[in-house]
C-alpha cells in the first residue's frame, strides 16, 4: 500500500491529476467508502464522490455530462446484485450501464474510462484498492481531451 | 315443523326426517343395523321397527325409513315392538352367531337363543375370491356395504347375488374388483365387521398416513389435525377425499348435524390491513434420507428425532409406549446420532450448528430410560454444546448418571442384521471402531428453514441467507428487525433456536411491532419521487421499473369530471426514493426530491470544473 | 438569492491534520452564493452546533453546508440543529471530508484541494435544494403474525395483550407448530403440550386475535404502517362457525384408505369384436329407454349367446354405463338368467300349485334322477338343462313340462322318461 | 281387409266398425279355433293348419278361419267353434278335421261325439253357453276371449273396441273419468283390492308433469293364468284400458310388464301395439284430442316378487326387483321417482267396458263392497280346470262344483286355496262363502290375483303349506330379515314335520314366527307369506298334529311318513301300476296280486293314483 501512495507531483512532476467522478449508492458503496475511511485505508485523492440513493438512479446523462465537463474517468458503484436496498435498483443499473458503455466508443470516448463496480458496505478494502486501480488506469490512459475539445466552446459560458 | 307423538312425548321433525330422527331428537334410542346416516334408508333389518298406534295405518314400521308424519302416535318399545325386535335379533343371531353386535342386542332386547335350526350353509366356499368377502359368518345381509358403494361412493364394486336366503354379497363373477377404489367405506358401515375390501379389491389397500404422528398411524381425509388442535375443528384433505377425487361420496355433508360441511367451498383471497408484520415461519428437519449410510427411509427402525418424539409421546400413535416401528417390540438398545446434516462444510448438509440437538438428544436419552428401564442408550456426538441456563447440568446428568453412553465420533454405516441394526462408527476418544447392535436409531437431523420461507421473504421484500433463514437488519443491534421497515422476525425462521429463545425473540418482535403501531401516524423522509404532471405523458414505463408498486395511473379530470389524461402517480407511502423511475422517464417528468437532476448536474459541474 | 453558510469541522485532528480547514473555509467564503464560512474544532459539539445556529439566526442563512464526517453519521444531527432555529432541515447538506478525504489521503495539499472540491460540490447542490417537509402517514394499528408455532403464538399474544389487534396466519389447519408434537422439553422435562395448549386456547379466546389457519400469504402490498396483505384462505370444506367439532364427520368418513382411481381398459379389450358388435346391436335397441332396459338387454344377450357371458356383460356394462355389479346382481336375481352355458335342450318343469298337486314334483325328481342334474344345472354333455319354474300358466295341462319351449301337458313319470330317451336318441326336440 | 289408415276422429272409428261388422255379419261359415296356450299345447295350431289345407283342397275358400284367444275351458282343448251356429266342439283331434268339414260345414250336421256331455244330465251341449262350465259364468273381462282374433285390431274394433276410448277423449275430462271409475266400484284385481278410481285420483293429484301408468302383467302366482289369457286373447282391451287410465291420470307413457314365461302374450301385445300405433290409437294426438300416449313392453325374467309394485318398478328401472319401504307410495314417487299408477291386467281390462257401458251398470254386478266380476283360474283336483269369470259374490260351491264339475275321481273335497302363495286355505265348512274381497279376508284368505286351487283328500295340508313356503323361500328377495330368515325358518320346521321330525312346540313356534313375519316384513310378499301356514293351522291343525304326534300323513303325500302297500285281496293284477312305477319297485305277474318292494319305492304315489280298484293303500 505504501508504494502506491502517489501524488500527481511525485508521479511525473507535472500538475496533471486525473479527475475521477464516482457515483455511489448511499447504502452499499458510499458506506463501503466510509468504511475505507474508518479503516484509514490510504488511496489516491483524484476521486470525487457523488452520493446517490441507488445505482439505479444513475442516468447515463450523468456519465456523459461528466466526460463533457472533462472527467477522465467515471465510476458507478452500487450494491452487489441481489443486495440492493431497493430490491432491484442495481439490476436496472447492471443492464443499462454496460449497454451504455458499448455506445461510448461510438461517441469517441474510450470505454475503459467508464467503470462499473459493486462494493458493499463491508468492503472498505475493496473500495480503496478499486480507487487505487482505476486511478492508476486513469494515469495510464492520460487526460481525456477529445470530448471537451469539441464540445467546450459551445458549452462554456 | 311436523309434530308427532313418540312414547307419549311430543316430538318435532322437519320435512324429510324419519321417525328415527324424531326419536333421536327426544333422546329415545332405537336400535338399528342396516341404517347409516349417510345412506338412504331401506328398512331391511327391521330391528328398528316401531309401532304406529294412531295417525297412520296401525302396525309395525321401520323407524329408519318411515317418514315422520303429522299426528303420528308412535310407540318405540311396546309389547309388539319388543316381540318383533327380539325375534328379528334371534333370527339374525341364528344366521350369524358370531356377530358381536347381535349378541349385545340380544342381551339388551331379551332375545334368548331361538330353538331354531341353524340356517342353511348359505355361504359358498370361496373360489379364488371369497364370495361375500370378509368374515362371511358375520354377514347379516343388511346391504349397507352394497348400498354405500353403489349409492354413495359410486363404483358399485359389490352386489347382491341371488335372492332370499341364498342372497350373498359378492363381486361380479366373484372376481377381484377392478372398479373398487379401495376406500373401505363398506368395512366402515358394516355393522358386524363382516367385510374387508382387501379381499376383493384388485389394488392393494393403503392407509392414509397421519401427518401429525408422522405416518405412524393413519387418518381419514376429513380429520381433526390432532386432539388438541386449535381451532378444534376438522379439515378435509382433498387429495384423499373420495368426493374430490371421483365426484362421489359427500357422506360427511349428509351426516353433519350442524350443516358445517361445505364441499363447494373454494379458496378465498382475503385482504388484511396491518401496520406491522411479524414473521414466525419456523423450521423443519432436513430429510436424512439423503445420507444413504444411515438407511433412513429403508430401515423402519431408523427414525428422526421428531419421529422419536411422537413415538414416546403419551398422545402419540403408540400412546407413549415406545416400540420399534418394525415389529412393535420395545427397543432394548438405542443409538442416537447427532449432527445429521449439521456442521457439515461439504455434502448435502449445512455448515451451521442446529443448536437444539445436543439438548434434545440428552432429553431423548432420559425419555428412553423412562420407557425402557433396562435399555441401553448410546449417543454419537461431535461436541456437546449445552450453552444455556441449566443446559450443561442437564447434559452432564445424562452422561454422568449413565443414562446414555456418549461416544465422540461419527457413524459410517448402519445395516440390518439378524433383526437388529448394526451401527458402525468411530470412537475418537478411545481411538477405536465401535459396532453397536441397536434396536432403534434416532437421527438428530439438521434444522432447516421451513418450506416456502424464501418465497414468503420475496413477497415481503425481506432478505434471507444462503440457507433460507431470514435475515435480520443488524446481527447485533437490530436482531428482530428486517431491512424492510415494519417487518420483524421471531423464532426459528431466523436461525435454529430452542423454545426459550424463540419465545424471547417473539416477545421482542412483538414489542418492536407495538412500538410502531402504538402511533396512529408515522412520519417519513420526504426524499421521494414526485411527478411533474405538466410533462408526464402517461407512458407508464416508470410503473414497470418500480420495485414497490408505488406508481399507478391517475385520472386527470376536467371540471365536468371527464377524464382528460391518465398520468403516473406516486404513492408517497410506498415510494422509497430509489430513483429508478426517474432514469427511465423519457420526458424527465419524475424527480426524486433531494436528488434532482438539477442538483446532480450541478454537483457534476462543480467537481469537473 | 441564496445566503449560504459553510461550516468546516476539524474533527479535532481527524480532519485538520490532513486538511487545511481554514484554507477550505477561506475558499468557501469566496464561492458564489456563500454568505459566510468558518471552521471549528468540533462542529458536532454543543459549541460547534451553536456556531451554526447563531450564524443562521444572525445572518438569516437560507442554506447550510457542513463539511465534516460522513452524512451517514451526523446528517440527522445537523439537520435537527438547523431545524431548531427555523431552517428547513433539507436545506442543510454535508460534505464528507473525513471518511472520504482526510482519513484516506495523506498528502495535505491533495487532501485540502479535494476537500475544497467536495465543499464546492455540496455548495452547488445546496444552492438548488428546496425546502422539504416530512411526510406524515396514518398507521394501521394492527399487527400480522405469519406462522403460529410457539414464536408466532407468543408474539400474537403479546401484541394482543397490549391492546392491539392481531391477525395470526397459519399455513397448517391447526396452530401449535412443532412444539405441539414434542413430548417433554429440556432441560426441565415439562410436558410440551401441557405448557403449549393453554397458549393455543388463549389464541382462540382472545378477541383481539383473528386466527386464519389453513391460510397462506399470497401477496404483500404497502409499506411500514400500511401493509395490505392478501391471504389465501384455503378451502377447509368445513364452516368453522357452524362446526361444533362433534366428530361425526371424521368418525363416519367413508375413505378409510387411500383411493385408487381405477384405470379403465379400453372397451375393445373386454370383448372380441364379434361379441361387441352383437352387444352393440342389443344395446342400441334400448338406447331410448332411460334405464337402458337392463333386464330386456340381458334377456336378449342370453338369447344371443345362450347364457350371460362375462365378456358380453362386461362390455354391455361399459357400453350403457351401468355398473357390472348391477348387471351381475340382476343376472343372479331373476330366475330366467343363467351365468353358465346351458344345454341344447332346456327342460322346464312347471311346479305351480296345480302342477304340484298333480305330481309335478315327482316329474322334476324323475328328470333329476334320469339326467343326474338339479335345478338350473346342465348335463356334462351339455345336452340338457333342467329348470324348475313356478307356473307356466297352463294349469289345465298339469303337470306340465316344456322342452325347448314346446308344451308337454298332463305329464306322467313314464311319459317323461320316454321323452328324455327320445331326445337323447334323436338329439332333437320331440313332439308328443 | 280395410287399408290400415289412421283413425283421426271417433267418426273414423265408427265407420271402420260399421265396415267390419257388415263384412262379418253375413251368415258366413267361420271356423274359430282356440289359439290360447292351453289349446296350443294340445295341438290347436296344427289343427288350424290342417283346417286351412283341407278347406282349400275342398275349395271352400269362403269359409273363414279364425285363431282366437283362450276360451278358458283348457281342460278340454283344443276347442273349435263353428259359426254361425256356434257349434262348440272340444278335444278336437286331427282325425276329426275331415268330418267337421264334411259334415258340419258342408252339411250343417252336428257331430255329437265332439260335443260336451254334461256328466250330470248326460245331455250333449251344442253351444258353449249350454256347457255347465260356462253356464254360470258372466263374461265381462273375457268378453272378447275366444271370439275375436287377438292379432287383428279390426276384430276388436268390430266388437266395439276403442269405443270407450273415443267416448272418453271426445267428451270427458280426466276428472270425470276418475269419478266414473270410482263410481263403478272397481277395485284392483291384483290382490290388494284398492279402489281403482281413488288410486287414479291420488296419482292424478300429484304435482309434476311426468307421470307413468304401468300394467302389471307379472302374473306370478302359481296356478293363476287369467292375465295371460287376457293378454294373449284380448290385448287391445288392455291397451285401451291403459290409454284411458293414462288420460285420466295425466301420463303419456305406459309400461306393460309381462311375465317372461308368457312369450305368446308378448307377441300378441307387440302386434297389438303396432296396430294401434298405425291406427293412431297410440302415439300422438289420439283421436285429435291432443292426448299422447305410448306403451312399452318390459319382459319379466322370473321373479315372483316383481309382482309387488315397488319391486316391479325397480325391475323396470333395470335393477333387481327388491321392493322398498312404503311410503312413499308409487302414486307419489314411483318409476324414476315420478308419480306412477300400477294396475294389473284384469283391472285395466275392466276399464273400457265400464266407460262404455257406464258405472252404474258395472256397479249393479257383484256385492256390496266388490263390484263386477272376477276371473278365477280354477285348478287342482277339479274336473273342469280352466278360467272362470263369475260375478263377485258367487259361492265357492258354485265355482268348484257347478262350474268346475266337482272333484276328480270322485274323491272327497278337502279345501280350496285362494290368493296364490300368500293366500289361505278354506275348508269345506266355508264352501258357501260368497267370494269377494272382504269375505275372503275375513276367513284368513285373500282374493289375490284369483287363483283357486281345489284340494281333495289326497292333498296333505302340511305339504301344501310347505309347498307354498318353499315357493316363497325361493322367491323372497332377501332384503328384509323377517321374510328372508323367518319364512326360511318356518319352512325348515315344516320340512322337519313332513319328514317325521316334528317336535312338541313346533306349531307354537310356527304361529309365533308366522305372526312375526306378517307384522314385520317390508313388503306384502313377506306380509302375507305365512298365510298358507296360519290358515292351514287354523282349519287343519289336526293334520299337523297327526304328522308330529302320530308321524302319519293321511293323504299319503309326505314320503317319510307313508308306506304304500298293495292289498292282495283287492289287486286284480292288471299290471297298470307295475308299468307306471318309475323305479320298478312293483313286481307281480299278470292277474296275480302285485307287491311293492319298500326298498325301491320312492313313494311317488303313481301306483296309488293309477289303480282303478283302490288296491293300493297308504299306511
Amino acid at each position: 500500500m505504501t508504494e502506491k501512495k502517489t501524488t500527481a507531483a511525485q508521479r511525473d512532476g507535472t500538475d496533471w491529476q486525473p479527475r475521477i467522478v464516482a457515483f455511489l449508492c448511499n447504502w452499499c458503496s458510499y458506506a463501503g467508502a466510509d468504511l475505507a475511511g474508518m479503516s484509514r485505508n490510504d488511496y489516491p485523492a483524484a476521486i470525487k464522490i457523488v452520493r446517490l440513493p441507488c445505482s439505479g438512479r444513475v442516468d447515463p446523462m450523468f456519465v456523459l455530462k461528466s466526460f463533457e465537463r472533462g472527467a477522465d474517468m467515471v465510476l458507478v458503484s452500487g450494491c452487489h446484485p441481489g443486495d440492493c436496498h431497493y430490491s432491484s435498483g442495481n439490476y436496472h443499473a447492471r443492464r443499462k450501464l454496460p449497454a451504455f458503455r458499448e455506445l461510448l466508443g461510438f461517441m469517441g470516448i474510450d470505454p475503459r474510462r467508464f467503470k462499473i463496480s459493486w462494493v458493499s458496505a463491508a468492503e472498505g478494502n475493496k473500495w480503496s484498492s478499486l480507487v487505487a486501480d482505476i486511478t492508476e488506469e486513469a494515469y495510464a490512459l492520460g487526460p481525456f481531451q477529445e470530448f471537451p475539445k469539441c464540445t467546450a466552446p459551445e458549452k462554456t459560458g | 315443523m311436523i309434530k308427532l307423538h313418540i312414547d307419549g312425548q311430543e316430538a318435532e321433525a322437519e320435512e324429510g326426517q324419519t321417525i328415527l330422527d324424531a326419536a333421536k331428537g327426544l333422546g329415545i334410542e332405537i336400535p338399528t343395523l342396516c341404517h347409516h346416516r349417510a345412506i338412504p334408508p331401506v328398512g331391511a333389518c327391521r330391528v328398528c321397527v316401531v309401532e304406529i298406534r294412531d295417525g297412520g295405518r296401525p302396525g309395525l314400521v321401520p323407524a329408519c325409513a318411515y317418514p315422520a308424519q303429522e299426528g303420528l302416535v308412535v310407540e318405540t318399545a311396546s309389547e309388539a315392538v319388543r316381540e318383533s325386535r327380539s325375534m328379528t335379533i334371534q333370527l339374525l343371531l341364528a344366521r350369524c352367531p358370531e356377530a358381536e353386535v347381535l349378541r349385545k342386542l340380544a342381551e339388551q332386547w331379551d332375545a334368548p337363543p331361538l330353538t331354531l335350526d341353524a340356517p342353511l350353509d348359505h355361504v359358498e366356499p370361496p373360489k379364488g375370491v371369497p364370495e361375500g368377502a370378509g368374515d362371511r359368518d358375520k354377514c347379516i345381509l343388511c346391504g349397507l356395504c352394497v348400498r354405500v358403494c353403489q349409492d354413495i361412493i359410486g363404483p358399485a364394486a359389490t352386489a347382491f347375488a341371488g335372492r332370499g336366503i341364498e342372497r350373498k354379497v359378492t363381486t361380479p363373477y366373484k372376481l377381484l374388483s377392478d372398479v373398487c377404489i379401495g376406500c373401505g367405506a363398506c368395512a366402515l358401515v358394516c355393522p358386524t365387521g363382516a367385510i374387508d375390501p382387501a379381499e376383493f379389491c384388485s389394488h392393494s389397500i393403503e392407509k392414509i398416513p397421519n401427518e401429525f404422528n408422522l405416518g405412524f398411524d393413519t387418518r381419514t381425509p376429513i380429520h381433526l389435525p390432532f386432539p388438541q388442535a386449535v381451532p378444534n375443528k376438522p379439515i378435509l384433505d382433498r387429495e384423499n377425499c373420495i368426493h374430490f377425487r371421483t365426484g362421489g361420496c359427500g357422506a360427511c355433508e349428509t351426516i353433519c348435524p350442524a350443516g358445517a360441511i361445505d364441499l363447494e367451498m373454494e379458496d378465498e383471497i382475503v385482504e388484511e390491513e396491518v401496520g406491522a408484520i411479524i414473521v414466525a415461519t419456523g423450521y423443519e428437519l432436513l430429510d436424512p434420507s439423503v445420507y444413504e449410510e444411515y438407511g433412513y427411509g429403508r430401515y423402519p427402525d431408523v427414525v428422526t428425532s421428531l419421529e422419536f418424539e411422537r413415538l414416546v409421546s403419551a398422545s402419540g400413535p403408540t400412546n407413549g409406549e415406545l416400540t420399534r416401528p418394525s415389529n412393535g417390540e420395545p427397543p432394548k438398545s438405542i443409538v442416537f446420532l447427532q449432527c445429521i446434516g449439521s456442521r457439515e462444510e461439504t455434502g448435502p448438509g449445512k455448515p451451521y450448528c442446529s443448536k437444539i440437538c445436543c439438548m434434545y438428544t440428552a432429553k431423548h436419552a432420559i425419555l428412553y430410560k423412562h420407557k425402557v428401564h433396562d435399555g441401553q442408550a448410546f449417543v454419537f456426538f461431535m461436541d456437546v454444546r449445552a450453552g444455556g441456563k441449566n443446559y450443561e447440568e442437564f447434559v452432564r446428568r445424562v452422561s454422568k448418571e449413565k443414562v446414555a453412553t456418549y461416544l465422540r465420533g461419527r457413524v459410517s454405516k448402519i445395516f440390518p442384521h439378524d433383526g437388529k441394526l448394526v451401527v458402525q462408527g468411530a470412537d475418537t476418544l478411545s481411538g477405536g471402531q465401535v459396532e453397536i447392535a441397536a434396536d432403534m436409531v434416532v437421527l438428530a437431523a439438521a434444522v432447516v428453514p421451513s418450506k416456502g420461507a424464501t418465497e414468503l421473504a420475496q413477497k415481503l421484500r425481506i432478505s434471507y441467507d444462503q440457507h433460507g433463514f431470514l435475515s435480520e437488519a443488524h446481527p447485533k443491534l437490530r436482531p428482530v428487525e428486517t431491512n424492510t421497515a415494519g417487518i420483524f422476525l421471531a423464532g426459528a425462521c431466523h436461525s435454529a433456536k430452542d423454545i426459550p429463545d424463540s419465545v424471547a425473540q417473539a416477545s421482542a418482535a412483538a414489542s418492536k411491532a407495538l412500538g410502531l403501531v402504538v402511533h396512529d401516524r408515522l412520519t417519513r423522509e420526504p426524499t421521494i419521487g414526485i411527478v411533474n404532471e405538466l410533462t408526464c405523458n402517461g407512458c407508464f414505463e416508470c410503473e414497470n421499473v418500480c420495485a414497490y408498486g408505488a406508481i399507478s395511473p391517475k385520472d386527470i379530470k376536467d371540471r365536468s369530471g371527464a377524464t382528460v389524461a391518465v398520468l403516473a402517480n406516486i404513492n408517497e407511502g410506498l415510494c422509497q426514493g430509489c430513483g429508478a423511475c426517474m432514469v427511465t422517464c423519457r420526458s424527465k417528468s419524475i424527480e426524486v426530491q433531494g436528488y434532482t437532476d438539477n442538483q446532480l448536474f450541478s454537483e457534476i459541474n462543480a467537481i469537473t470544473r | 438569492m441564496s445566503r449560504m453558510g459553510v461550516f468546516i469541522c476539524w474533527c479535532g485532528a481527524n480532519i485538520a491534520e490532513t486538511v487545511d480547514c481554514e484554507e477550505v473555509a477561506r475558499y468557501a467564503r469566496d464561492l458564489p452564493g456563500v454568505y459566510i464560512a468558518q471552521s471549528y474544532k468540533y462542529m458536532c459539539s454543543d459549541p460547534g452546533q451553536r456556531i451554526i445556529t447563531d450564524a443562521i439566526q444572525e445572518h438569516q442563512l437560507t442554506s447550510v453546508v457542513v463539511a465534516s464526517c460522513s452524512p451517514r453519521m451526523h446528517e440527522p444531527t445537523f439537520r435537527k440543529t438547523a431545524a431548531t432555529v427555523g431552517l428547513n432541515p433539507y436545506m442543510l447538506e454535508m460534505a464528507n471530508i473525513r471518511e472520504h478525504c482526510s482519513w484516506v489521503h495523506t498528502d495535505r495539499r491533495d487532501a485540502t484541494e479535494k476537500a475544497k472540491d467536495l465543499v464546492r460540490l455540496l455548495v452547488e447542490k445546496v444552492k438548488r435544494n428546496q425546502p422539504l417537509y416530512e411526510i406524515e402517514m396514518p398507521v394501521t394499528q394492527r399487527v400480522m403474525v405469519i406462522g403460529a408455532g410457539i414464536a408466532g403464538i407468543q408474539a400474537a399474544l403479546d401484541v394482543a395483550a397490549a391492546g392491539h389487534e392481531v391477525v395470526l396466519v397459519e399455513r397448517k389447519p391447526s396452530i401449535g407448530g412443532f412444539m405441539s408434537m414434542l413430548d417433554e422439553t429440556f432441560p426441565t422435562l415439562d410436558c410440551s403440550q401441557c405448557i403449549l395448549t393453554p397458549r393455543m386456547v388463549e389464541i382462540m379466546q382472545n378477541d383481539k386475535i383473528t386466527l386464519r389457519s389453513n391460510a397462506e400469504v399470497e401477496q404483500v402490498n404497502g409499506y411500514v404502517g400500511n401493509f395490505g396483505v392478501k391471504i389465501r384462505q384455503k378451502a377447509r370444506s368445513v364452516d368453522l362457525d357452524k362446526c361444533t367439532g362433534c366428530g361425526d364427520c371424521w368418525n363416519n368418513c367413508m375413505a378409510q384408505n387411500r383411493i385408487h382411481e381405477p384405470e379403465r381398459e379400453p372397451e375393445c379389450s373386454v370383448a372380441s369384436p364379434e361379441i361387441a358388435a352383437k352387444v352393440d346391436a342389443i344395446a342400441a335397441k334400448y338406447a331410448d329407454e332411460p334405464g337402458g332396459m337392463v333386464v330386456g338387454a340381458l334377456q336378449d344377450i342370453q338369447e344371443e349367446f345362450n347364457y350371460l357371458r362375462q365378456d358380453a356383460l362386461t362390455y354391455l356394462s361399459r357400453r350403457i354405463s351401468v355398473p357390472l355389479s348391477r348387471l351381475f346382481a340382476v343376472a343372479r336375481f331373476y330366475g330366467a338368467f343363467s351365468l353358465t352355458p346351458r344345454g341344447r335342450h332346456i327342460i322346464r318343469v312347471c311346479l305351480g300349485t296345480a302342477c304340484h298337486l298333480r305330481g309335478g314334483g315327482s316329474i322334476a325328481d324323475t328328470i333329476s334322477r334320469e339326467l343326474g342334474i338339479g335345478d338350473g344345472e346342465t348335463t356334462p354333455d351339455e345336452m340338457f338343462t333342467l329348470e324348475r319354474v313356478n307356473c307356466l300358466g297352463a294349469c289345465a295341462l298339469a303337470p306340465l313340462v316344456t322342452i325347448d319351449g314346446r308344451y308337454h301337458g298332463k305329464m306322467t313319470i313314464a311319459k317323461m322318461i320316454h321323452l328324455i330317451e327320445q331326445c337323447q336318441e334323436s338329439g332333437d326336440t320331440v313332439a308328443v | 281387409m280395410t287399408e290400415a289408415t289412421r283413425l283421426q276422429t271417433p267418426d273414423d272409428l265408427a265407420a271402420l266398425r260399421a265396415r267390419v261388422v257388415e263384412r262379418r255379419s253375413a251368415k258366413k261359415v267361420c271356423v274359430s279355433i282356440c289359439a290360447g296356450t292351453g289349446c296350443r299345447a294340445q295341438g290347436s295350431m296344427e289343427l288350424l293348419a290342417e283346417f286351412g289345407r283341407q278347406l282349400e283342397s275342398a275349395g271352400l275358400d269362403d269359409v273363414e278361419l279364425r285363431a282366437t284367444g283362450c276360451h278358458g275351458f283348457c281342460e278340454r282343448g283344443p276347442l273349435v267353434v263353428i259359426h254361425p251356429r256356434k257349434i262348440f266342439y272340444h278335444s278336437v283331434q286331427m282325425k276329426h278335421v275331415a268330418d267337421i268339414i264334411d259334415k258340419t260345414i258342408q252339411h250343417d250336421e252336428v257331430l255329437p261325439a265332439l260335443l260336451f256331455r254334461d256328466p250330470k244330465t248326460k245331455q250333449r251341449c251344442e253351444v258353449e253357453g249350454e256347457v255347465p262350465f260356462y253356464a254360470k259364468q258372466q263374461r265381462i273381462v273375457f268378453r272378447h276371449n275366444g271370439i275375436i282374433d287377438p292379432t287383428d285390431i279390426e276384430d276388436y274394433v268390430g266388437a266395439d273396441g276403442y269405443v270407450a276410448l273415443a267416448k272418453v277423449l271426445a267428451g270427458m275430462t280426466p276428472e270425470q273419468v276418475c269419478d266414473e271409475v270410482e263410481a263403478s266400484g272397481l277395485r284392483g284385481r291384483g290382490g290388494g283390492g284398492f279402489p281403482t278410481g281413488k288410486k287414479w285420483q291420488i296419482c292424478r293429484n300429484q304435482p309434476g308433469e311426468t307421470k307413468y301408468v304401468i300394467c302389471n302383467g307379472d302374473e306370478g302366482d302359481p296356478g293363476a293364468f287369467m292375465d295371460r289369457s287376457i293378454m294373449e286373447g284380448d290385448p287391445h282391451a288392455v291397451l285401451e284400458g291403459m290409454t284411458i287410465g293414462a288420460y285420466a291420470i295425466g301420463a303419456s307413457k305406459g309400461y306393460l310388464y309381462v311375465r317372461g314365461e308368457y312369450p305368446l302374450a308378448v307377441a300378441n301385445l307387440n302386434v297389438a301395439i303396432e296396430q294401434a300405433k298405425t291406427r293412431g290409437l297410440l302415439g300422438d294426438d289420439i283421436f285429435g284430442s291432443g292426448f299422447n300416449f305410448t306403451v312399452e313392453i318390459v319382459r319379466g325374467a322370473g321373479a315372483f316378487v316383481c309382482g309387488e309394485e315397488t319391486g316391479l318398478i325397480a325391475s323396470i328401472e333395470g335393477d333387481i326387483g327388491t321392493p322398498r319401504q312404503r311410503p312413499p307410495y308409487p302414486a307419489e314417487s314411483g318409476l324414476w321417482g315420478k308419480p306412477t299408477n300400477i294396475n294389473n291386467v284384469e283391472t285395466w281390462t275392466n276399464v273400457p267396458v265400464i266407460l262404455e257401458r257406464g258405472a252404474s251398470w258395472f256397479a249393479s254386478i257383484g256385492t256390496e263392497g266388490s263390484k263386477g266380476t272376477k276371473v278365477f283360474s280354477l285348478v287342482g283336483k277339479v274336473n273342469n280346470t280352466g278360467l272362470v269369470e263369475v260375478p263377485m259374490g258367487a259361492t265357492l260351491r258354485e265355482i268348484v262344483f257347478d262350474i268346475g264339475g266337482g272333484i276328480q275321481k270322485k274323491r272327497k273335497f278337502k279345501a280350496v286355496q285362494t290368493g296364490g302363495p300368500s293366500g289361505g286355505c278354506i275348508p269345506e265348512s266355508l264352501l258357501d262363502l260368497p267370494v269377494d274381497f272382504d269375505k275372503l279376508r275375513e276367513v284368513g284368505a285373500m282374493m289375490g290375483s284369483g287363483g283357486l286351487i281345489v284340494m281333495d283328500e289326497r292333498t296333505c295340508m302340511v305339504d301344501v303349506a310347505k309347498y307354498f313356503l318353499g315357493f316363497l323361500v325361493g322367491e323372497s328377495c332377501g332384503r328384509c330379515a323377517p321374510c328372508r330368515e323367518g319364512v326360511f325358518q318356518m319352512h325348515r320346521i315344516l320340512s322337519r314335520i313332513v319328514e317325521g321330525e316334528g317336535r312338541e312346540g313346533d306349531l307354537e313356534t310356527l304361529e309365533k314366527l308366522g305372526n312375526y313375519v306378517k307384522a314385520s316384513s317390508l313388503c306384502q310378499l313377506g306380509g302375507t307369506a305365512p298365510n298358507p301356514v296360519l290358515s292351514t293351522l287354523r282349519y287343519f291343525r289336526h293334520e299337523y298334529e297327526a304328522h308330529i304326534k302320530e308321524k302319519k300323513c293321511r293323504a299319503g303325500i309326505c314320503k317319510e311318513l307313508v308306506q304304500f302297500r298293495i292289498d292282495p285281496e283287492t289287486c286284480t293284477g292288471c299290471t297298470l301300476c307295475r308299468r307306471d312305477c318309475p323305479t320298478e319297485a312293483i313286481t307281480g305277474a299278470k292277474k296275480e296280486p302285485h307287491r311293492i318292494d319298500a326298498a325301491q319305492c320312492i313313494k311317488c304315489g303313481v301306483c296309488y293314483d293309477v289303480c282303478n280298484f283302490g288296491a293300493v293303500e297308504v299306511e
